[in-house]
């Protein structure tokens, strides 16, 4: 099989796509916006629900692009794609052009920026910090206060934007829940005496072993699920965060001192992803994803003919469902350089 | 803490406010309780920055406290709002200053709902016409009278004599401010600075060279509630709401209270007098209570103008330990003395006398 | 005092960090299963006590977690024991022992029989 | 039966004010009334949304709905884009168009409220005036209040006031023709209505519980009892 692609994005979903299409003969041309390749994975310590280094994964991709057919490109970004009598140009910030006869857009997403939930004081408050700051103070093996002290008791947001029009995001980013759970779990390893509290509205368990892990945090972690959405947040004269909820099974607002707070960043469609979306008329959904030609039975395609999309640029996946969807739209692909569909 | 944070956010709050020629409407609250206040904003506007502020002696009460005590329907409110922008109209101006948050909640509102339901705003003009045979425009900009202040915060600061500075430290006085609920918590945007960290106030403590305390209870309403106050048999609301924030306030040993809105200013004054009375209890440092000004009042402290032309002998918790701190020489024989000089009967059992 | 025609009023809300929580604690330490509530309210939907009078199982346990316990000394006497909540509970909380231990732990901290 | 949820939606507020509710609580976490009463506006909002036409009419009848202090803390947070402060003001609106209010205690103190600061409105041109504030119904207002009061015409002097004369200033007398036109407002608006609407079912609540009604003014025996009575059975 010949025939030349360009896939837009190397995280999860960019680099599984990539090994495959190689494999199937094509060349490949990898764009990456940032130096290296990996994408969101590369900042997170563990994954759910088995709790397997992120490395291990970052690793089974990095062998998949090790191919000859495939041309890596980083630290470049895309500023349109245009396509010319049956064939695209992509061209780059740099001013690079490239000739592809498909397209996939694996752009991912972006983590919402906290700091836009004012009430939550990110970016102000000492002690709040987001779900990837804790994953990179899990890495680097430092999880503590700003004044060097073990916090004593830690709560975690859920939804913080996501399931919020306060924001512009009305959607679920599904995968918040169980990184919550996960990181509960972890911080309670680290400090046996902690309090660990998480604040939700529902719990979404609905991946594969999801369910179990939430009852194992439960079981043997001892982590406390208060069901309310935090209302605010603010801190005391000895630098204690404050959180004001509804709890709501038991009908009453409560309020409670904690050390440190972590927010449950949702996700959101990626600005390189929206760029590409505005310069190549490819259209979005409500959710401002990209918009699958069919949520059943398309969610690869989209309105452009030759342009395929993989990976959480189409709505919030986990890595199980980001691989799959990348796996499919190789197939898409293929099916498409073969005969044109 | 981290001010960047804050100063990211009051950054993405700009308010557009007016620069000259507005029309001035009262506060219920304020002209009766703190009508000195009011004086000093236009005293201020008019002949110390030479600006434009007109009162047309005809504009009348917004009924808010009527509309927000469920007593007045919200087309009787909106009707009466469109008189006030017909008297604007005939006399050629564009720009309202409204000095209550109150009325400015509910101008707000009611533009809002012009916006979203057009229905509404033809219905309004009908009305108006129908009762009074008054046409009217929305305004074109419209500012509480604090976001004016809050706008020519660096003239104040320019022509200080007292600054927020503790003369015998040399330290920051630690001023709460209190926003009022309806300034901003409603419509965000058109608050100086937002919902969640307003600039309107703070702006000002920090350009006059005081600083902001930010407590857990710094959002909480001072516990007006409308009827909760209005009827005494629910007055136990609004007090254990203003001890809720006192109490969190209270360990950051606050110099004054800073308000944005009348009733606030009200309350926060009074309960205090109130709780003292009842459970003993005092917020202030030394077993002092908490002095509450009004921007007006403040700013005009900092300008050097004689507190007892602001009217701050007429609060019940007495300034005098905060006029101390900024090193304001005052005479006492001056507080309870008429405009003309005859001496008045000296209150008793004021608080911090 | 009534002064001024009015009182101040007792705060409904639960202040956790001034609450006592050792009722709670105690039964975690004695029927752990207390802990893996996911607050479905199948024990509510289930009790007796709910059918006929205003007591919410799912409810109580939460307040008894937050060590809301003036809240569970006043409604503990409507649970009659009879054990229908933990055959229907999905996640195998022992609710029946939940009590009886807490009536245990309210003699044995607060020397109060419930 | 009337279908209440109907007549809600004719309330341009509640279409404002809800639109569908998740139970999350945000609004119930921070509101005031929820602090001290027994309330909680996030049950009222999810019992409105369910349409329930019974249960609806409880609620209009109930003490509940007169809990909230109209702070609207509720709109700055709802996930939802929804205001419960603004679903209770409709509620209000129609508890009193139907004349429920007067079967709890709270919602009888809306004769209260007409009586003063709706009466002000009228006569003086504002929901407050210092006059109106008599020292006796406000003792919280503390020994400062009766003080200016005694020598209103000297501290308002001054400061500034324009007392009781015409002319643009503070606490200055509004001119009849501006009161005149407020009236009318009222008259076309239903503003009178709703004055009315509270004077009549007041007075029969009155008649119902044997206590003396004047025509106007508030030195009348129910206008003191729906001021001051307090069964104690609204907090927790």
């Amino acid at each position: 099989m010949t025939g030349n692609v360009v896939v837009i994005g190397g995280g999860t979903a960019g680099m599984e796509a990539a090994g495959l299409l190689a494999k199937e003969g094509l060349k490949v041309t990898l764009i990456e916006k940032e130096n290296e390749i990996g994408g969101h994975i590369k900042d997170w310590y563990h994954i759910f629900p088995d709790r397997r280094n992120s490395m291990e994964v970052i690793e089974y991709l990095r062998n998949k692009i090790n191919h000859d057919n495939i041309t890596l490109i980083t630290g470049n970004t895309i500023n349109g794609v245009e396509k010319k009598s049956g064939s695209f140009h992509i061209s780059t910030v740099t001013g690079k052009e490239i000739r592809a006869d498909a397209v996939l857009i694996a752009t991912g997403f972006d983590l919402f920026k906290s700091e836009r939930k004012e009430e939550y004081g990110y970016g102000i408050y000492d002690n709040v910090i987001t779900s990837a700051d804790l994953e990179s103070m899990f890495r680097k093996g430092e999880v503590k206060l700003t004044d060097g002290e073990k916090p004593g008791r830690i709560g975690f947001i859920h939804c913080v934007g996501s399931r919020d029009e306060k924001v512009g995001n009305v959607y679920c980013s599904k995968l918040c829940c169980v990184t919550a759970v996960k990181q509960a779990m972890e911080i309670k390893e680290q400090f046996d005496e902690a309090k660990v509290f998480c604040f939700y509205l529902d719990m979404r368990m609905g991946g594969a072993l999801y369910e179990e892990l939430y009852r194992e945090s439960q079981e043997k972690y001892g982590i406390n699920y208060i069901r309310g959405k935090v209302s605010e947040v603010g801190v005391t004269i000895s630098n204690k965060l404050v959180v004001k909820i509804e709890d709501t099974l038991a009908g009453r607002p409560l309020r409670m001192e904690l050390d440190m707070l972590v927010l449950m960043a949702g996700m959101e469609m990626s600005d390189s992803g929206k760029l590409i979306s505005e310069t190549s008329n490819l259209k979005t959904g409500e959710n401002r994803f990209f918009a699958p030609a069919d949520h059943h039975i398309g969610s690869n395609k989209g309105n452009v003919k030759g342009i395929f999309y993989a990976g959480a640029c189409t709505a919030p996946m986990n890595i199980t469902e980001t691989i799959s969807h990348a796996r499919s739209a190789v197939i898409d692909i293929v099916d498409y350089l073969r005969n044109g569909q | 803490m981290k001010k960047e944070g804050k100063q990211r956010i009051w950054s993405e709050y700009q308010k557009d406010i007016a620069d000259d020629h507005f029309f001035y409407v009262r506060s219920c609250i304020r002209q009766s309780f703190f009508p000195g206040s009011e004086q000093f904003f236009l005293h201020f506007m008019r002949d110390v920055l030479g600006k434009d502020v007109f009162e047309n002696p005809s504009h009348t009460t917004c009924t808010g406290i009527g509309y927000h005590g469920d007593i007045v329907p919200f087309s009787t409110i909106m009707t009466v709002i469109a008189r006030h922008f017909a008297l604007m109209k005939e006399s050629g101006y564009k720009n309202i200053a409204i000095s209550c948050v109150t009325s400015f909640g509910i101008y707000t509102e009611i533009i809002e709902t012009w916006k979203h339901f057009p229905e509404e705003l033809e219905k309004t003009r009908e009305y108006l016409y129908k009762a009074t045979g008054r046409e009217f425009d929305v305004p074109e900009n419209m500012a509480h009278t604090s976001d004016i202040i809050y706008k020519f915060r660096n003239e104040v600061a320019e022509k200080a004599k007292n600054l927020l500075i503790n003369k015998q430290t040399g330290e920051p006085l630690k001023v709460v401010e209190h926003i009022g609920c309806h300034y901003s918590k409603m419509f965000p945007k058109y608050g100086v600075g937002g919902a969640e960290f307003p600039h309107v106030l703070s702006g000002m403590v920090e350009a006059w060279g005081g600083e902001v305390v930010d407590y857990p209870e710094r959002r909480h309403c001072c516990g007006f509630g409308f009827r909760q106050y209005l009827v005494q048999a629910n007055r136990g609301y609004s007090l254990s709401n203003t001890v809720k924030k006192f109490s969190s306030m209270k360990p950051f040993k606050p110099d004054l209270v800073l308000t944005n809105c009348p009733g606030c200013n009200m309350f926060m004054d009074k309960w205090q007098y109130t709780i003292k009375e009842m459970e003993g209890t005092v917020y202030g440092a030394d077993g002092e209570s908490i002095p509450v000004l009004t921007y007006e009042e403040l700013a005009g402290l900092v300008m050097g103008y004689n507190p007892w032309d602001l009217g701050l002998q007429f609060h019940m918790v007495q300034s005098e330990p905060l006029l101390r701190k900024m090193g304001i020489e005052f005479s006492k024989e001056d507080k309870y003395k008429t405009k003309d000089g005859r001496q008045m009967p000296v209150p008793q059992n004021l608080i911090n006398a | 005092m009534e002064k001024f025609g009015f009182t101040l009023s007792k705060a409904r809300v639960i202040d956790y960090d001034a609450n006592d929580r050792r009722i709670a604690d105690y039964i975690l330490e004695n029927e752990p299963s207390f802990g893996l509530c996911i607050e479905c309210g199948c024990c509510s939907a289930t009790c007796t006590t709910a059918n006929f009078t205003r007591f919410s199982l799912r409810e109580f346990n939460i307040l008894m977690k937050r060590g809301e316990n003036e809240e569970v000394r006043n409604n503990i006497k409507k649970c009659m024991l009879c054990g229908k909540c933990a055959l229907v509970c999905p996640r195998g909380v022992n609710t029946r022992n939940v009590l009886v231990l807490a009536k245990q732990a309210f003699q044995k901290f607060n020397n109060y029989a419930v | 039966m009337e279908n209440y949820y109907d007549m809600l939606m004719q309330d341009v507020r509640f279409e404002e004010g809800l639109k569908a509710c998740m139970n999350c609580g945000v609004c119930t976490a921070i509101c005031p009334a929820a602090e001290f009463y027994d309330y909680d506006p996030r049950k009222i909002v999810d019992l409105v949304q369910s349409g329930e036409n019974e249960e609806i009419e409880n609620l209009l009848k109930s003490e509940t709905i007169w809990y909230c202090g109209e702070c609207m803390s509720c709109k700055t947070r709802c996930p939802r884009g929804n205001t419960p402060g603004l679903v209770i003001m409709s509620l209000r609106t129609l508890s009193q168009k139907l004349g429920f209010f007067t079967e709890s205690e709270k919602g009888r103190q809306q004769f209260a409220i007409k009586r003063t600061v709706g009466e002000n409105i009228f006569r003086y041109g504002y929901c407050v005036a210092t006059y109106a504030v008599r020292p006796e119904m406000h003792l919280e207002q503390g020994p400062i209040w009766k003080y200016i009061l005694d020598n209103t015409y000297d501290v308002y002097e001054r400061l500034g006031g324009q007392i009781n004369e015409l002319g643009a200033g503070p606490l200055r007398k509004i001119p009849e023709d501006a009161k005149e036109e407020l009236r009318k407002i009222f008259d076309v608006t239903g503003g009178t209505d709703m004055f009315n609407t509270i004077e009549e079912h007041s007075k029969m609540k009155a008649a119902e519980m044997g206590l003396q009604f004047d025509k106007e003014g508030i030195d009348n025996e129910y206008f003191i009892e729906v001021y001051t009575a307090n069964n104690k059975n609204h907090t927790v």
